[in-house]
């Protein structure tokens, strides 16, 4: 492998590597058991994961058909919309959060339909974990399968299409796992922001234990009163992230 | 009427007449204390539940402008709790004062406030729209010093971490927070802190979805059960 | 289900102009030089490229700007690519498999067809292997059974047999012709390969820089080829008969021996310069030896093409001195030979 | 275009711009021209620019490459190393931050070092708020481009090797090319992430007008007193990361 | 500069074990069924697939397992891909200059040398074309083109004709052999056409099933086909010697009298069928007439060959009812006939 590429490459990776380290240096491993234990945090834990998981299903099933018209529609304006998809991501997470209480809130407009017609009210809520999560990973999703659909070869889909393939058949049986790397990739990015979503979720959906206290919220508030604790919490975070991620993405990539 | 009002959620205790949930929204550095508090008066009145939401105080003042369904908010300082326009006559339930927080060891050789103007050491504020950040520029004001500060922090412990790192020399920090920090951190005490006591208000909510409850936490939390907590955690009394 | 197509269209500054009509039933081979408009016009009628002008019309309207035009999933077509483009995540018995299941086949049934369709092109053993791990020619042959399965109005086939090696080729030929035969659509065909063009296809169309240049019956053709590039292209006596062993009694009259015995309907082809001239009938190796009269000549480059009328009428290439020796002239009568080995045969329908 | 692909691509786009409608409509706009005006706004736009843009600048040259030995090197633990980038992902911005002050602070060893051999101390300068914001943005890059990588056909970096390309000169003429639009989509991502960065940057860089202050900084401060001159600042922050990527994004792919 | 090579590697459940010698200047043509491993053993040659064990030596040791292993880039090869490969993002012209480039070359000079090449094979209007605007037979040549245009010391060619149209080939046959005459290294041919093979390659290799079935020299393969593949496929008579017009002087003796006048050293081609026996000299087209003494016959499927001893020495095919009739057996004279329009000739060295 030539050295201009693996330099780097190996730079970027200690860049990444060695902060992560000097976290892993302060934690406190000699009372990381006792505290691993606890309720809160495996609550927290679960809530986190669950909340994620829920998000990039959301985001993926809204996501994916999402950068299929922006990658493939003949629509006019598709820059404009391309670029409004990417506002999310610039957005501070906080005015992020503070947006969808604007909308969704029980005051917002959205959110007053949500209320009137189906009961349904979203901030403070799990549900509202799940929401303010999924606004805020999916542009990362739909990102990155945008320019994954748009490096396939359309040809394939022509293909499909002589044979009788309609274009959600071809787009489900041919253009999806053509692009599955891609779609792998956007979905760990989604979910991966999702799991460490802090500013929007505090905001939109309260910090409430065991509804909305996610492991970034437990985190942010131990950082208050106990960072030793903080930084347990974001070691277990870590820990059950790479060990997900690392465990699927394999499998996935390698199907 | 004592226990007659009870809900299918649980008995009331007796003499108060509280059921159900509790919501409480209060101030991050509130954490600790009124988590305890919370259990305590649990513990008093069977069958309650308190729910907590921690976070900024502006946050906090945001969502409850919004609509959240909350009984009572403690802020960490009085401009957020007259954004909340429906509290009930919020009372000041603790205080709070600044105190110079330097490294364990003191490596910047800070000794008062004067040295908050040396360009030369590295000093952490709290941002002038905080509220422990309004408290420090009362205090430069009347100590008649022009602060050389290299950051402003977003929150108070924020400030307090940078010194617990040692990134910075010395900053300016509640007194709650350097007691909470421990021996990472030492605190100086100084004559102008006085000048800026940072109030805490409580308040129940108009629209509280449980009244009662609401009145009872506020009360218990101003009872002496509830100072003493706040005592052990560093708050003066108000 | 008479395809009758007006193809304008083009791609950057390229520009086709190709009147297309396929009787249903009718197989029509597209021959031409590379750039010619070959695959353009494929791609026009599969409803890849939308016309610019004219239109396409298989029992419906497909294509007639700027009113009418039919996406290609809801044209009953098939095609095979120049270059398979075979579905690289699934395995060879999907992919042959697909065009049955995009239209609603269940599952085992649309398998069972795939699997039969596989048989056919000799690729049973590949069927859970990925296009990836194909050779070039075994990709083509799934890229023809993935076409052939699902039976569409309109066959489209871009050079289909052009990576079969020749031990492969006449059987996958022959079962290619068995199923154009059979099948009573509309089928157009692109190849460089005059033998393919002549036994495949009851027509052929010759394309020259995005315009017809001829087109006719193979025989018709292979007779009066227009231009140096059709007389070099076509260059072959297809003739039809009846076989009975190594016998063809042709329809045309006469009889030819051949090497290859046969039985049934078949095609009988041989190159030009198989055929050779006797002032008298000539006694040696030459199964077949028949008077015939110099119909007509065309001087081509160093050779002279001979239009000979007899039982049966073929077209032979000489040498300018073979015209002088014998004294050859429209109306002269001489004794042509041909070697049963020189012969190829193909059944037909 | 198939309605099955439709509906959920518009519920998906409704979904991130709704919010963003309840937020332009809370924007006090007739006080808007003099808010932005207001030297301030401006040197907080110019600094998050101009860090947005150093910071994508170093992820692109670390992590492109990192990309492509991901998605092409033969290295054990691959799926490991790949989760480990996936990490300051899903490490919540304030602790990122603090990693990055336990590696690279004043006390930190890296830190150390650097202030010790170069005299280079990365806190509360603006070269720490480019470093706080390449970490954060980072993975989103080299997941998005190792994802196209990885669908890209690695039979033309063979044809190129036969050609006598070295790896990598096939690199940068094949490969990086051919998966350009997966490259800007993870540009894209990295920089609009480098955007709105806070909680990193605020933690490792600290906060100080003109060094520090980016506008996502300057967002949440102005939450705490003033919030509409928050959602100023945010809209700001929005038709800017909009205007400049509607532009680029359109060039760079029709490149 | 010899490539001395043992090929033994597999793809999946394939195994192909192939022994190489290409000595410099000489060009061997792989032949074989689809799937045979052709494609296997080039990539094998070019790095691209590492060998299981055996060797690949050219100049100094490119792979022999488990010690050496030299990457493509650093073997002097030129591949030309069965499906071609072109860079999809750069112009034709940078597509043929990319080997230069990446050699070093500085731009300009690369881009010169490009156009001349593309120019051989007829491209030069599509330099600034993208490899999507061509047609499937442009492209095959620009890959030959790109191939070509860095000298390698060992060129591999996967069927780089195949998609030429019948007016191209000829041509680009003719450009591709004065190319391989002229340079100095090696070069592995695959092909299915057995005219390529036998006109560009100084020697065959037929391959089945991932093992050599038969090699040698085209004209003694030819006349003594081991298997029924090869005589299929091989079944050409290819003869060198001086053309002066139409008059070729034939190396190994005699004289042909061909239809295409040329000048210099030349292959003449034609098929066993077209040789015509008689028992006398027979009068007529056939040009080219003379005695010869039967040395051997084969039986095949349907036909006889026989081998033909005179001048020159020939292969003939004929149906088994003219050896009755002829009463042939080994040492019988009889008369060849050949008319001069069934040879084609190809300039050689
Ligand atoms: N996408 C495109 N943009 C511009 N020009 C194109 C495009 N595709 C093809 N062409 C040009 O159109 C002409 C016709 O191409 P087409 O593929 O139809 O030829 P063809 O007859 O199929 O040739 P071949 O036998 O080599 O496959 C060619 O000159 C080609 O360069
Ligand atoms: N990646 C692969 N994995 C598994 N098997 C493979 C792979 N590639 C090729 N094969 C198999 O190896 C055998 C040889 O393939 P190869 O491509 O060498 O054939 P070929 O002689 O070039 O044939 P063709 O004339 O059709 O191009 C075939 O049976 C093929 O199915
Ligand atoms: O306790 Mo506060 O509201 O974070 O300053
Ligand atoms: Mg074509
Ligand atoms: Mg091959």
């Amino acid at each position: 492998m030539p050295p201009v590429l693996v330099v780097p490459a190996v730079l970027g990776l200690a860049f990444l590597v060695v902060p992560l380290i000097g976290l892993l240096a302060k934690a406190p491993w000699s009372t990381l058991p006792q505290r691993l234990t606890s309720p809160e945090v495996l609550d927290a834990l679960e809530l986190s994961l669950v909340c994620a998981t829920l998000a990039t299903v959301l985001c993926v099933l809204m996501g994916v058909p999402l950068a299929w018209v922006l990658a493939r529609g003949d629509i006019p304006g598709r820059g404009f919309i391309r670029a409004l998809v990417t506002v999310p991501l610039v957005l501070p997470p906080v005015v992020g959060g503070a947006a969808l209480l604007f909308a969704l809130g029980r005051r917002g407009p959205v959110g007053q339909v949500l209320d009137d017609w189906f009961g349904v009210s979203l901030p403070f809520t799990t549900a509202g974990v799940v929401v303010a999560e999924a606004f805020v990973a999916m542009p990362f999703l739909v990102i990155s399968v945008e320019g994954a659909l748009r490096a396939a070869d359309p040809r394939f889909e022509e293909a499909a299409a002589t044979l009788g393939a309609s274009r959600w058949y071809a787009f489900r049986r041919v253009t999806l796992p053509s692009v599955a790397p891609g779609v792998v990739a956007g979905t760990v990015l989604c979910w991966a922001r999702a799991l460490g979503e802090f500013g929007a979720t505090i905001t939109f959906a309260g910090n409430f234990p065991e509804k909305t206290t996610t492991m970034p919220l437990a985190v942010y508030l131990a950082l208050e009163t106990d960072p030793e604790a903080a930084i347990v919490l974001s070691v277990v975070l870590l820990a059950v992230s790479v060990a997900v991620l690392a465990s699927l993405r394999e499998r996935w990539i390698g199907g | 009427s004592t226990g007659s009002g009870g809900t299918p959620t649980g008995s009331s205790a007796p003499g108060t007449g509280v059921t159900g949930t509790v919501t409480v929204f209060a101030a991050a550095s509130l954490t600790e204390s009124f988590t305890r508090i919370g259990k305590d008066f649990e513990a008093a009145n069977p069958g309650v539940k308190v729910t907590f939401n921690f976070a900024g105080s502006s946050a906090l003042a945001q969502q409850i402008t919004q609509g959240a369904p909350v009984d009572v908010f403690a802020s960490a300082a009085p401009a957020n709790m007259q954004q909340v326009a429906d509290a009930v006559s919020p009372t000041a339930f603790a205080r709070n004062k600044l105190e110079i927080a330097v490294p364990q060891g003191n490596p910047g050789k800070v000794a008062g406030l004067k040295d908050f103007a040396d360009a030369g050491k590295k000093i952490a504020l709290c941002a002038e729209q905080v509220p422990c950040g309004a408290a420090a520029k009362k205090v430069f004001t009347a100590a008649g010093i022009t602060a050389a500060p290299d950051t402003l922090e977003q929150d108070v412990k924020a400030a307090l971490t940078k010194v617990r790192l040692g990134e910075v020399d010395a900053a300016l920090v509640y007194r709650t927070d350097v007691k909470a920090a421990g021996a990472s951190v030492e605190g100086i005490e100084f004559p102008e802190a006085d000048k800026a006591v940072n109030d805490y208000p409580i308040a129940a909510l108009k629209k509280a979805p449980n009244a009662k409850g609401a009145k009872a936490f506020v009360d218990y939390v101003l009872s002496d059960k509830g100072k003493s907590v706040l005592a052990d955690a560093g708050f003066a009394a108000a | 289900m008479t395809l009758d197509a007006h193809v304008r269209t083009g791609r950057g500054t390229f520009e086709a102009d190709v009147p297309l009509l396929v009787q249903p039933g009718e197989t029509v081979a597209l021959l031409g030089p590379n750039g010619a408009g070959k695959t353009t016009v494929l791609r026009a009628l599969a409803g890849l490229l939308p016309l610019r002008s004219g239109h396409i019309r298989l029992n419906t309207t497909w294509d007639e700007p700027p009113s009418t035009f039919v996406p290609p999933e809801r044209r009953a077509v098939g095609v095979v690519f120049q270059d398979y483009l075979l579905f690289p995540h699934m395995p060879v018995l999907e992919n042959v498999a697909f065009g049955l299941r995009a239209r609603g086949v269940n599952r085992e049934a649309a398998r069972r067809a795939a699997r039969a369709q596989l048989d056919a092109v000799d690729l049973t053993p590949y069927a859970d292997a990925r296009p990836r791990e194909l050779s070039g020619g075994q990709a083509q042959r799934v890229a023809l059974a993935r076409a052939l399965v699902t039976h569409p109005d309109l066959l489209l086939l871009d050079e289909p047999l052009s990576a079969l090696d020749a031990g492969t080729r006449p059987r996958v030929r022959a079962e290619l012709g068995r199923h154009l035969r059979e099948f009573p659509g509309c089928a157009v065909l692109v190849t460089h390969d005059p033998l393919d063009a002549m036994v495949l296809a009851d027509r052929l169309v010759v394309v020259e820089g995005g315009r017809i240049t001829q087109s006719g019956e193979p025989a018709v053709i292979a007779r009066k080829p227009a231009t140096d590039y059709v007389a070099h292209l076509v260059g072959l006596n297809l003739l039809r008969g009846q076989a009975d062993g190594t016998a063809v009694a042709l329809d045309t009259g006469g009889t030819l021996i051949v090497a290859e015995p046969a039985a049934g309907p078949v095609h009988a082809a041989f190159p030009p310069t198989a055929i050779s001239l006797h002032p008298e009938r000539p006694s040696g190796s030459p199964r077949n030896t028949w008077e015939v009269a110099v119909a007509g000549m065309e001087q081509h480059a160093h050779t002279v093409r001979l239009h000979l009328d007899g039982a049966p009428s073929v077209v032979a290439e000489v040498t300018p001195a073979v015209i002088a020796e014998l004294g050859l002239a429209p109306g002269t009568r001489v004794w042509a030979a041909l070697k049963a080995t020189e012969i190829q045969t193909y059944p037909r329908a």
